[in-house]
């Protein structure tokens, strides 16, 4: 492990340490660091940080998972997995410009707090170079704060909301995850194709900032193929029981429903809404529907039966068939005997673009990384063509549209792809209004 | 001061009514009837878990943060049932493959093999119902292992203390629970029977579709109904419920006619677990169970049970619907729209304006952990 | 001693002694040694034992004194956080107006807050703290997202006005700092295997933590904190006597309130993130939880809680698998691979297990805190009759 | 003049009449005693007399000024202490923390933040608390957990915290009760020690007519809410309506 350790804005003023009451002795030494955390040894750290408790617990455990296999694989472990049908050629297994790739872990517990005090210590105390992983829009922006204050890379992990790369983005930060408003963007002309464009939706939506973004997405997206809006409704966070957002839904005029929730509180307010028979009756002359944007395999366990038929996005599935996603899916699955969640493949890609990107730019400084990752081109790691934007630093690639599955074969088998939404449908303009208000700064390599 | 209190309370529901009306009259009657269903049910439940731990509060005297978890462990009483009940036996099957390419599994659960596949799919399908047969003794033994082995060295602690050692005693018994059982929610669906909802509306003369409610929440209702009149017939007609009562009353003066205390309090205990773990296993068709699903009830119950006044049982059960019903109006479109997060804080709001108009809650005696 | 008897000055100089050498102390063990997992001495955790370590102080003030025990602590810390944020979005990176905004902004919201909740006793006004708090924080989240950015927290942003600090740097996010002095940066130190961190920023806290114990110590010791005990044993002989106990508890409410503000502030000041988390439910009962399991009531029993706490939080969740087999390296196959299974339900995500389990351990077998734990150990080492270390309740004496 | 001017107090209780009519006079330096039987009225008189009740109708004059409407607090402040029937004081404080709590009300009134003053710094307050400690024979205890000591000690502890406020007028709700012969007889000789060493006013209701007539001067009995003769102890004894009070219930 390396013994330089932590950010040095210069030396300090010898005011501040007398009034600490301390004198400065010889032995301090002041090695000059280009950037925060360079690794000297023969090894380089990462930081994993994500919910290892809460709500999002067996999502980060997925991660985690996901993360091990790729520093497996970054030290020439295992069978490769996406190494081998990556465009860019550059990793050897060798680790990270030679050095051996070991990493923490760490417990975001889904509270911004407690993730930047996690990764706060993963910068000051393991020395580690790069953070990534994360199960949410809140904790995603509040580490990515952190790690352009700190001087480290930032590779988020799963992260659906516009403002990440939105008005939160950041040099430091990089997101291979899809958004909302590209969610929107695939969904909707498929939910013309299924549902016709004489619809009139009403929105429930998780009154935070993800959900806003979602809820707005999404309401553009379907206002545009001639849906209208009847109502928006915000729910309160963590709420058990929906039944008294779901029961007036019926009456409202409406004929589609649109649950802008994630994780445990989309599985309740899903199993509420096919509880109370929404999906079995009929409004305006037409099979009531229901649509959940942004969908997850964990989630789509959770919801059980409730998820058949029911359309939604994600960023990636298992049952993919390029070779990226084949080799991915063989690996992690001989390793853990059970597919990957798309969590899982955001964050092994983003460990290997990281890595990709630090041997290209033959440095492990921040700088150097940022300039490899902007407008970096790739394939082969199971999304099809994906170019990082050089403008936000966002993934721009194929989106799936999945529906869950009427006869599911085994409990794995929750979700069939409906459609590939090509990337060219959800591209927008780096200033789009959604994302308007933000600026990426100068990357920050903390020396 | 504490006779307006009332008034209050009615006041201030006639005023979320009233906004409802007054936005959209046509329909409102119909969704004014919906949230009376909703708070019912939300208040079913509600009640359920104050009902327990008012009994341990009052008979106790012990603040008991391990509440939630009885619950939780009830919930997952009724997970283990499912799983045990899909236990399978696994052969391959060449002629599909899994995910990997290799044959895949085929599990036949074996209550499909021994009561062939109707007879074995009904049982598994009833496992939610079944599990209350489950549950009760494993709750009510849960109960007596934890008074005995635990609670009973904390009666003459000061209140912090317990606190600390049932706080920490739910963390150990939901991080249990998620080490086997994962931290994801576990879809338990009701029987096939209860699948759907039931069109109240068109009885009523409403159109289609204006009032339906799942026919799982009304058995919820129903059994939350019975479960509430048991323990209340129990407490009024049995000689262990006078002693009970007048311990809840006066436990000093119990214990001084020489009525061994120490028996009962463990059997209220068991009692106690018992109902919030029945309450559990009937609640996962309606909130897939997760292992923190006890801590998300916690507070709720405990404003709950401090709302219908400590001791009180009665109070208890009237403050879970009263708090039930009130959220459920707050949650209509038409009461948010002009106060926007009412739905948000409705319960903390009402528990503030009944605690500051009458001092010990709804039904409250004096003196009681007032101190 | 500065106004204290000798016991407490002792204590005091004790403590002083622990914050200013916590660098050295809490990383007992070599950079490249197995152990060196168990090392806290990094500015962000220090920061945090110190700065918890203030909270509970003052959370002590009103329950360890006048055993009121309020749910809805987690309010004023939240709020002292927000105000600093704001202070460094509008005015500038100073933290001194800061800390003084957010103190004031918290002895504000106590006072209303406070004025409200203590009309009732008992677990009536522990209700009434609790939803206040939840209130806030259910709001925070949501309605009053413009002014807390909700889910995220509040942030600095590179377009915030800044009124004082004219000259703002390019591309980057200025530095919370004191007077120039900048709170992130730091120097290390290096000694043969070792590595210690001292930073601008923990010794910030952590004068500011012996100021604030010191205060809470003449606060203990004043006719003030007598009449607080007194409410705590007997309110209606306090009454008979004179005296009103709203105005007392009032008073404590807002303090130990300016406490958890500053508290608030000083999390802000370390990292100028201000999250709705920190005043859920949970929050407030973790300060409760850290004074009781440091022993209410006593000097520096809150602190105690605070740091064991915030250890196992931050310590013990990064302690994975791969860790633990590298431990057990040593150990044939088979016997590693049991031993690491033994234990890995109590490490990494299994970290809140262990916590609870410690809980239960500490309230069933030292019914006094970790304080009474300290007290056992001296007493074995000294072996004389007990001398009650600083618990207040029992015997102490206001005069030498 | 009496220091303590009861007139025309009534209070009831729904359909109880507790107090009827009730018209007293204290003087000053007096003990003067307040008998009767059980539901005689005798503690809601004393607990309207505290600021605990409020009584329907009537005044109540303390050297002049009312105490009616007032709260416990300011009624101390104006001169008038209080004996419990159980001792009331700090049980988890030390004795002399218990006896310096009255002192610094005696002296900063009903409330005052002084957070930064030193316990030990107060000389003034010190002396005083120890002073009376001594007085009442408990400077020995002064550092022992009150709540630790016996009944009869926390009786004089009790005692000492109301006479180190130099009150006028000093209330006493059945200061004996529940005690043995001999602890009563010690309680008798203290108060009558009390009495001795400094100008006070004292009215004590009791049960014992063993302590009533060892100490009081002037004696009302009270029964259905009502005094019915006020006298002095000798008089009393033989007073045909007392032992029809008492006895006429009894036969």
């Amino acid at each position: 492990m390396s013994n330089s350790r932590f950010t040095r804005r210069g030396l300090l003023k010898s005011g501040t340490l007398a009034g600490v009451g301390l004198a400065m002795p010889t032995i301090f030494t002041s090695r000059a660091n280009a950037f925060t955390n360079d690794p000297t040894g023969g090894t380089v750290t990462l930081g994993f940080n994500v919910p290892q408790t809460g709500a999002y617990a067996d999502e980060g455990a997925d991660e985690l998972r996901a993360f091990e296999l790729a520093v497996e694989h970054l030290n020439g472990g295992g069978d490769g997995g996406m190494l081998s049908t990556f465009s860019s050629k550059a990793l050897q297994g060798n680790g990270i410009l030679g050095k051996k790739v070991q990493f923490v872990t760490g417990d975001t517990q889904t509270k911004s707090d407690a993730a930047r005090a996690s990764a706060q210590s993963m910068i000051q105390k393991d020395g580690a170079i790069m953070i990534s992983g994360g199960s949410s829009s809140g904790v995603a922006v509040a580490v990515q704060g952190l790690c352009q204050e700190a001087g480290v890379i930032f590779m988020a992990g799963l992260t659906h909301s516009n403002d990440t790369t939105g008005k939160d983005r950041k040099a430091n930060g990089f997101r291979h995850f899809f958004n909302a408003y590209m969610s929107a963007a695939a969904l909707a002309p498929v939910l013309k194709g299924l549902y016709g464009s004489d619809r009139a939706a009403y929105h429930l939506t998780a009154d935070y900032t993800w959900g806003w973004t979602q809820e707005e997405s999404i309401a553009a997206a379907t206002e545009a193929i001639g849906w209208s809006t009847i109502n928006k409704v915000r729910t309160p966070l963590g709420l058990g029981d929906y039944s008294s957002y779901i029961a007036p839904v019926l009456n409202s005029g409406a004929d589609v429903l649109i649950l802008n929730h994630y994780g445990g509180d989309m599985v309740n307010s899903l199993t509420n809404a096919v509880q109370f028979g929404i999906r079995d009756r009929q409004a305006n002359g037409k099979n009531f529907e229901i649509v959940v944007p942004l969908y997850s395999e964990l989630m789509a366990r959770g919801a059980g039966q409730n998820i058949k038929g029911i359309p939604g996005s994600q960023n990636w599935d298992w049952k993919l068939q390029d070779d990226g996603t084949k080799a991915f899916v063989k690996s992690f699955g001989t390793k853990f005997g059970f597919p990957p969640s798309q969590a899982a493949q955001t964050c092994y890609a983003q460990t290997l673009l990281y890595a990709d990107a630090v041997t290209r730019a033959g440095t492990f400084n921040p700088c150097g990384v940022v300039e490899a990752l902007e407008g970096f081109e790739f394939d082969g790691l199971g999304n099809g063509k994906t170019l990082y934007r050089a403008e936000d630093h966002q993934c721009f690639k194929d989106v799936i549209v999945v529906r869950g599955k009427e006869n599911p074969e085994n409990e794995f088998d929750l979700v069939e792809i409906v459609e590939v939404t090509p990337v060219g449908q959800v591209t927008y303009a780096p200033d789009h209004p959604m994302f308007a208000g933000g600026a990426l700064g100068a990357c920050n390599p903390g020396a | 001061m504490t006779e307006q209190t009332c008034p209050v309370i009615l006041a201030y529901a006639l005023v979320l009514v009233g906004t409802g009306a007054s936005h959209r009259m046509a329909g409102t009657m119909d969704a004014i009837i919906l949230q009376i269903l909703n708070g019912l049910d939300k208040g079913a439940a509600y009640a359920l878990i104050a009902l327990g731990l008012t009994l341990i509060f009052g008979t106790l005297g012990v603040v008991n943060f391990a509440h939630g978890a009885l619950f939780m462990i009830g919930a997952f009483c009724a997970v283990a049932l499912q799983a045990l009940f899909n236990a399978s036996t696994v052969t391959l099957d060449p002629t599909k493959l899994d995910f990997l390419g290799n044959p895949a599994k085929v599990e036949t659960p074996y209550l499909v093999s021994w009561f062939g596949p109707e007879m074995g799919a009904s049982i598994i399908d009833w496992s939610v119902p079944l599990a209350i047969l489950f549950a009760f003794p494993i709750m009510v033994i849960f109960g007596f292992v934890l008074e005995r082995g635990l609670i009973k060295h904390f009666y003459k602690r000061p209140h912090a203390d317990q606190i600390l050692v049932t706080f920490g005693l739910a963390i150990v018994l939901q991080e249990i629970v998620k080490y086997f059982f994962g931290a994801n929610p576990i879809p338990t669906s009701a029987p096939d029977v209860f699948r759907g909802s039931l069109d109240f509306g068109v009885w009523l003369g409403f159109e289609a579709n204006a009032i339906i409610y799942p026919y799982w929440r009304l058995v919820y209702f129903a059994f939350a109904a019975l479960l509430i009149a048991s323990v209340f017939g129990f407490l009024q007609f049995t000689t262990f419920g006078m002693v009970v009562r007048a311990g809840m009353a006066d436990r000093e003066t119990v214990g001084l006619l020489g009525i061994d205390i120490d028996k009962r309090f463990t059997l209220i205990f068991g009692l106690a677990a018992a109902v919030a773990g029945l309450a559990g296993v009937m609640y996962t068709p309606i909130l897939s169970p997760n292992y923190h699903m006890g801590m998300d009830f916690l507070v709720l119950s405990f404003v709950v049970v401090v709302v219908g006044g400590m001791g009180s049982l009665p109070g208890a059960v009237l403050a879970g619907f009263l708090l039930g019903i009130l959220q459920s109006f707050a949650s209509m479109n038409e009461v948010k729209s002009l106060i926007p997060g009412i739905d948000q804080i409705i319960i903390y709001l009402v528990a503030i304006i009944i605690l500051l108009s009458r001092p010990r809650g709804l039904m409250g005696r004096k003196g009681v952990m007032e101190e | 001693m500065l106004g204290l008897n000798r016991k407490d000055a002792i204590l005091l100089l004790i403590v002083a002694v622990l914050a200013l050498f916590a660098p050295f102390i809490l990383n007992p063990f070599p950079v490249d040694s197995a152990l060196a997992q168990f090392n806290a001495g990094y500015p962000d955790l220090m920061q945090r034992f110190v700065i918890f370590g203030i909270f509970a102080i003052g959370f002590n003030i009103l329950f360890g004194l006048t055993g009121y025990l309020s749910f809805g602590h987690a309010a004023f810390l939240g709020v002292g956080s927000y105000s600093a944020v704001w202070m460094f979005k509008l005015l500038s990176m100073n933290v001194l107006p800061a800390l003084v905004f957010s103190v004031v902004i918290a002895g504000l919201f106590a006072l209303v807050i406070g004025y409200v909740s203590l009309r009732r006793s008992g677990i009536y006004f522990s209700i009434l703290t609790l939803a206040f708090a939840q209130m806030s924080f259910n709001l925070a989240y949501s309605v009053l997202t413009p002014i807390t950015n909700g889910e995220t927290g509040l942030q600095l942003a590179l377009t915030d006005p800044r009124i004082l600090d004219s000259a703002q740097v390019g591309g980057s996010l200025p530095v919370t700092s004191l007077f120039g002095a900048e709170m992130r940066s730091a120097m290390t130190l290096d000694l043969a295997g070792w590595s210690f961190t001292f930073s601008v920023g923990y010794y910030l806290c952590a004068i500011i933590m012996l100021i604030a114990f010191y205060l809470s110590v003449r606060l203990f010791r004043s006719p003030f904190g007598l009449m607080l005990r007194a409410i705590k044993s007997n309110q209606q002989r306090l009454n008979y006597t004179g005296l009103e106990s709203r105005p007392y508890t009032l008073a404590a409410f807002v303090i130990s309130g300016m406490y958890a503000g500053l508290a608030g502030g000083l999390l802000a000041s370390m990292d100028p993130l201000a999250g709705a988390d920190r005043m859920q439910w949970t929050a407030s009962g973790e300060v409760v939880l850290m004074t009781i399991l440091g022993g209410a009531g006593t000097l520096i029993g809150p602190v105690l809680g605070a740091g064991f706490i915030k250890y196992f939080e931050n310590i013990f969740s990064k302690i994975n698998e791969s860790i633990l087999h590298q431990w057990f390296a040593f150990l044939p196959d088979g016997v590693q691979d049991f031993i690491v299974m033994i234990l890995y339900p109590f490490i990494g995500k299994g970290w809140s297990l262990t916590l609870g389990i410690m809980f239960m351990l500490v309230v069933i077998f030292l019914p006094g805190g970790l304080v009474e734990g300290g007290q056992r150990i001296a007493r074995l080492f000294r072996r004389t009759k007990t001398t009650d270390g600083d618990v207040v309740s029992t015997k102490t004496k206001p005069a030498e | 003049m009496g220091i303590l001017e009861i007139k025309n107090v009534n209070k009831r209780f729904g359909g109880l009449q507790a107090l009827g009519n009730v018209n007293l006079t204290v003087m000053e330096n007096t003990v003067h005693a307040i008998i009767g039987p059980n539901g005689a009225g005798k503690s809601t008189l004393l607990n309207c007399l505290v600021g605990k009740l409020l009584p329907d109708t009537g005044t109540a004059m303390f050297d002049g000024r009312s105490v009616l409407g007032k709260k416990p607090h300011q009624i101390n402040q104006m001169g008038i202490s209080r004996v419990f029937q159980t001792p009331e004081i700090f049980a988890d404080l030390s004795v002399l923390e218990n006896v310096m709590i009255p002192c610094f009300a005696h002296r900063d009134g009903s409330f005052k933040i002084n957070a930064m003053s030193s316990l030990m710094r107060e000389r003034d307050m010190l002396d005083k608390a120890e002073h009376i400690l001594e007085d009442l024979n408990m400077a020995d205890k002064r550092d022992m957990h009150a709540g630790s000591m016996s009944r009869g000690d926390k009786r004089r502890l009790e005692l000492a915290m109301c006479l180190v406020q130099e009150p006028r007028l000093l209330l006493l709700d059945e200061p004996t009760a529940g005690m043995a012969r001999a602890d009563t007889n010690n309680t008798i000789d203290l108060l009558k020690e009390i009495k001795a060493k400094r100008d006070i006013t004292m009215v004590i209701i009791e049960h014992d007519m063993h302590v009533v007539f060892s100490l009081a001067e002037r004696i009302t009995v009270m029964a259905q809410g009502t005094p019915l003769v006020e006298d002095t102890p000798d008089k009393i004894k033989g007073h045909p309506k007392v032992k029809e009070a008492y006895l006429g219930e009894a036969a």
